[in-house]
């Protein structure tokens, strides 16, 4: 057979499964860059090297059409892509507009239990330490 | 969870209430089904006849919404019987007399008056979870998610404490939490009353602790909003930008009509997601997040394992991980303390203000994890909670009248919906719903029905129905069948074109403000 | 006996474009495509600890790049594995070197297969252990009502998640029967006995080679390796065939085969 | 000639049973016109060829409730297509002792040759075989709907 001139890259990372809060633990196969399957981690404290039919299926939603992949700004009642620098701004100045003209607590700001701790921490940090307002919550309740 | 999932094997009794394990849960609800192979009785308690029911000694299958009514039975039973156990009251409880008194009023056969559960049922789970030397209780949504969760919730630990099945391997009050961080999230202060670690914004000690953290001055100190407040809020025009990460409120909060016209009215939505979905509609900016395979950090487990995800490839796109999408609005904001080059980084900084995470490194994680509380880099982790004694000291007994759900079947809306989820779909679906094996299994929303209401209303299996309550109207599949019981109808959530929460109702338990997802009127037309 | 990091050098500099073994990472074992023979990687090979199926893993392999040749650590059961993927076109032989590693001896008890080594041993010492047929002995010495129940108690615990399939390293299919709406009810778990599981049964007759990775996977830790296995030794019996065995020979419900073929078999019904 | 029953109980047993375009279709042709007397219990399908029956269909019929299923094919060395029944008896070998590990007696799965012209064996066989299936009574894979857990 005739190489196609790709260069060999395969490996697995491990990781965990982000479905629900039992934290089984999961390989992802990368291959060219794309993560192409799951492998149960054989010596995961919580799922010994098995998975549910989600953990096994949690690399299909990466590479969905459905991804978001540009930033967008609503303009004219749509919803168009921009650059990040403009839309950064335009979060920035959102946010600090509402804060500084009706108080820091017309400012809310959902969390995520979907998100990583690091992630967490800094959106509370965001809302309590820059904003001012304790007003964060995530959907723990629902 | 008070106790780790590995434990549940060593169990002689496992109590499972308002939990569909084995769809929610897969991997821990094999566990239990292991812990049945190995001799240990198992209860099931939930309003649907479940997978689970059929490995069961005893299944009671309730009306929803009568949860203290019938776990204060179980303490009626437990203490009228004598099965209490008095050294572990006597040494580790206060209020045992308060309960005492509270619970006498429900007899099994005035809980089967007001929960359907034929009274030597529940005589017979009384005694079969006393009875155990280690009896654990799992329990989920089907327990919080009433406006009456918290009395759900405290009654559980009244039972797990009137028979000692506290602080030791197989034992235990067993939240399962249902996504994947969201352990973490609570963890990391991303609550309306606490920092991170549970630190209270009230506390004048927590507050200054991390404005000399944070290098700011003038935190708030006052306890800010729910999600469930925020939108009434919003709705109210009192607040008015709202920045959400990673969070579809236009499928998963409840009264979707009401969470839209909150939304609307706002003057700044900015969200952060990693799919398009149906909440960007009302966004003024969308910005496209990385998923779990394309940045590092880490999450928290049910059983308070905090565990890596790791970085497996580029963000597709032009999407960034979430942590660097905040940190650049800070820095936009003109805020400092915002200049992380990793997430180890923030991590660092999270141990430093967190005595429960203070002894978790990176390094330390590994691929196993580590359980919280981890005060320091030699202690090895936590797997039980409460071994010596509670936080406060004495665990109290907190006695809980029965109070019924905010809205009863009545005659326009004469049947009870509760709404779950499915084994295949997680949540509002944004990724299952991508994911061609899960879709391949099923893809489409559907109601539950008894069939004695079936043949009633007409029904047949795989109709068309509208199912109504004072909220909203969907359109969906019938599935006749007695898995749910007569006068209780059953959906699961995940789908948007036919969203649950369209008819749910927001009705909030006064302490936890946790909406009443799981009970509401409703009504079945073909 | 030789050091896998040495044999890993080794064939890289002999020309194989890659070497797929395991390595440690953080003290999990995972599998790991060493492509350079200076890699600090190959400081962390291992040869043991766990198993996973790189037959699949090769199947993707030698797909995705069409002109590689690939070197890769194999037991002894994926070396059958390889032979039965080969024969069914799955994977080129012509373009892996197999680098033999016998199990050992606690490993063989352990796992019971029936030849837990491969057919050229580069790294440990052969070992031979008793053929694991507890659980086929135990539900045969059952009545036929009792083994139903048996079985159905068993796959009543199933919740579907298709870890069996998934880490199989003999399935491959494109189209697989198990999703079939036809054949097994999407949606519903337990999975109805006996469409699912009778058909993957079915699937693995002449195919399984008793690597025993499904059992590991099965979170609900369903018997199915003896499942298979009794599969096995009804092919054998019957058609006289072993999957994996002989890399010439392929499985008679892959060709039709003779009329003497047949009538022997009818005659010794 | 097929015995009409005018209802159908649910302890009635039914049989499927998969026949050969060539030979056994034929064969039950013949048995028909020749009005030979056989029991009603039997589904038929007709196939080209009992080659291209996966043992997957015989699973699904047991799992519909099928209580017998018995494959009808060409004596072997007259298939239509020279070797597709080589197929089903290798196949046969292996499913009934499949089944038979699995605790589905042997006998609610047949293999029988029949030709065109062996109408006679074709109505004998039928009697036969809905006779041992009535001995073994309903199949215990029938349906329970209360069974399925979730």
């Amino acid at each position: 057979m005739v190489d196609n001139g790709k260069e060999l890259s395969y490996r697995l990372v491990p990781s965990t499964c982000v479905y629900c809060g039992t934290g089984c633990g999961v390989l992802l196969e990368v291959m060219d860059g794309r993560v192409t399957g799951t492998l149960p981690q054989k010596d995961h404290p919580v799922s010994w090297g098995a998975l549910c039919v989600k953990g096994w299926a949690v690399h299909e939603f990466v590479h969905s059409e459905r991804r978001l992949t540009a930033p967008l700004v609503r303009s004219g009642g749509e919803l168009k892509e921009t650059d990040w620098d403009t839309a950064l701004a335009a979060v920035a100045e959102g946010l600090s507009r509402v804060a500084k003209e009706h108080g820091p607590d017309a400012v809310g700001f959902f969390a995520s239990a979907r998100c990583t701790n690091e992630e967490n921490y800094l959106l509370q940090k965001l809302a309590r330490a820059v904003v001012g307002t304790n007003n964060v919550d995530h959907c723990a309740r629902l | 969870m008070t106790n780790s999932i590995g434990e549940l094997e060593d169990a002689e009794v496992i109590l499972v209430v308002g939990s569909n394990t084995t769809e929610q849960h897969p991997i821990i609800g094999e566990r239990i089904l292991a812990a049945v192979r190995k001799g240990a009785k198992l209860i099931v308690i939930d309003p649907r006849t479940i997978h689970l029911s059929s490995f069961a000694e005893v299944f009671l299958r309730p009306r929803p919404g009568s949860e203290v009514a019938y776990l204060n039975g179980l303490a009626n039973v437990i203490i009228s019987e004598g099965l209490e156990d008095r050294d572990f009251i006597a040494s580790r409880t206060e209020g045992f007399e308060e309960l005492k008194k509270a619970v006498a009023e429900y007899t099994p056969a005035k809980v089967e008056e007001i929960s359907g559960i034929p009274a030597q049922d529940l005589v017979a789970a009384a005694r079969l979870y006393a009875g155990a030397d280690r009896a654990s209780i799992v329990y989920c949504m089907g327990i919080t998610q009433h406006t009456t969760g918290t009395d759900n919730v405290l009654a559980l630990a009244n039972l797990a404490m009137l028979t000692g099945n506290v602080g030791r391997p197989g034992t235990g009050v067993n939240p399962l939490r249902g996504q994947n961080n969201v352990q973490g999230a609570c963890d990391m202060g991303g609550l309306p009353n606490v920092f991170t670690g549970y630190q209270r914004v009230d506390s004048e000690e927590a507050a200054a602790k991390f404005e000399a953290a944070w290098g700011v001055e003038g935190l708030s100190r006052k306890v800010g909003l729910t999600i469930t407040e925020m939108t009434e809020k919003a709705a109210e025009g009192e607040l008015r930008a709202l920045f959400i990460m990673g969070e579809n409120p236009m499928v998963s909060d409840p009264d979707i009509n009401h969470v839209r016209q909150a939304l609307e009215k706002l003057d700044f939505l900015a969200v952060a997601d990693i799919m398009d979905n149906e909440t960007l509609r009302y966004a003024h900016v969308a910005l496209p997040a990385a998923s779990f395979a394309e940045k590092d950090g880490t999450i928290t487990n049910t059983e308070r394992r905090v565990q890596r995800v790791r970085k497996a490839i580029e963000p597709v796109g032009e999407a960034k991980p979430d942590w660097e999408i905040v940190c650049a609005v800070a820095r936009k904001m003109g805020a400092s303390g915002f200049n992380f080059l990793s997430p180890e980084e923030v991590f660092e900084e999270i141990r430093k203000v967190t005595p429960s995470y203070a002894g978790i490194t990176y390094a330390r994680l590994g691929t196993r994890g580590l359980q919280w509380p981890c005060p320091a880099e030699d202690h090895p982790g936590t797997p039980i909670l409460h071994a010596e004694s509670f936080p406060i000291g004495k665990g109290r007994f907190t006695p809980c009248e029965f109070r019924e759900p905010a809205e009863l079947p009545d005659e326009e809306y004469p049947l009870t919906l509760t709404t779950g989820r499915l084994l295949f779909h997680y949540h509002t679906g944004t990724m299952t719903r991508r994911s061609p094996s899960l879709v391949r299994e099923i893809d489409r929303a559907f109601v539950e029905v008894n069939p004695a209401d079936a043949a009633e209303l007409g029904i047949r299996d795989g109709d068309r129905v509208k199912v109504s309550s004072r909220r909203g109207v969907v359109e969906v599949d019938a599935k006749v069948t007695d898995k749910v019981g007569k006068g209780v109808i059953f959906m699961p959530f995940h789908f948007a074109e036919a969203a649950a929460n369209l008819l749910t109702n927001s009705a909030f338990d006064p302490v936890s403000k946790i909406p009443e997802l799981k009970v509401c009127a409703a009504r079945i037309e073909k | 006996m030789s050091d896998l990091k040495d044999l890993v050098r080794e064939k890289l500099k002999d020309g194989v474009d890659a070497f797929l073994c395991l390595k440690d990472e953080e003290g999990t074992l995972l599998p790991a495509l060493i492509t350079d023979a200076d890699s600090p990687e190959l400081e962390l090979v291992e040869a043991g600890g766990a198993r996973y199926p790189m037959g699949k893993i090769l199947i993707d392999l030698l797909r995705e790049y069409p002109g590689k040749r690939f070197a890769v650590l194999v037991r002894g059961c994926d070396e059958r594995a390889l032979v039965e993927l080969s024969k069914l076109e799955q994977v080129d032989l012509d373009r892996l070197v197999m680098v033999g590693l016998a199990c050992t001896a606690e490993e063989a008890r352990a796992c019971g297969c029936t030849r837990p080594y491969p057919s050229e041993i580069a790294l440990g010492e052969k070992a031979e252990a008793a053929p694991g047929r507890e659980t086929i002995e135990e539900v045969e010495a059952l009545s036929e009502a009792e083994r139903l129940r048996w079985w159905k108690e068993q796959f009543s615990r199933c919740i579907k998640c298709y870890g069996c399939r998934n880490v199989c390293p003999m399935c491959f299919c494109k189209d697989c029967a198990l999703e079939n709406p036809h054949l097994v009810e999407p949606g519903v778990i337990p999975p109805e006995f006996p469409s699912f599981h009778v058909i993957r049964a079915l699937d693995m007759t002449g195919r399984c080679v008793d690597c025993g990775l499904c059992e590991e996977a099965c979170p609900a830790d369903i018997p199915l390796r003896s499942l298979y296995r009794k599969m096995q030794e009804i092919m054998e019996e019957k058609l006289g065939y072993r999957a994996g065995e002989s890399p010439d020979e392929k499985s008679p419900l892959s060709f039709l085969g003779s009329e003497q073929d047949i009538e022997k078999l009818e005659r010794e019904q | 000639m097929a015995e009409e029953s005018a209802t159908r109980n649910e302890d009635d047993i039914r049989i499927l049973a998969f026949l050969c375009n060539w030979c056994s279709y034929a064969g039950a042709d013949l048995a028909g016109v020749s009005r030979l007397q056989y029991p009603a219990k039997v589904l038929d399908v007709r196939v080209m060829c009992t080659g291209t029956i996966s043992p997957y269909f015989v699973i699904k019929a047991f799992q519909e409730g099928m209580d017998g299923v018995l494959i009808a094919g060409c004596h072997i060395g007259d298939c239509h297509y020279l070797k597709g029944n080589y197929m089903t008896a290798k196949r046969f070998q292996v499913l009934r002792e499949a089944l038979k590990f699995l605790g589905i007696e042997e006998g609610r799965l047949r293999l029988e040759w029949v030709s065109a012209a062996e109408g006679e064996k074709y109505a004998e066989v039928i009697r036969s075989f809905t006779e041992e299936i009535e001995k073994l009574g309903p199949s215990p894979l029938r349906r329970k709907r209360a069974e399925v857990g979730a």
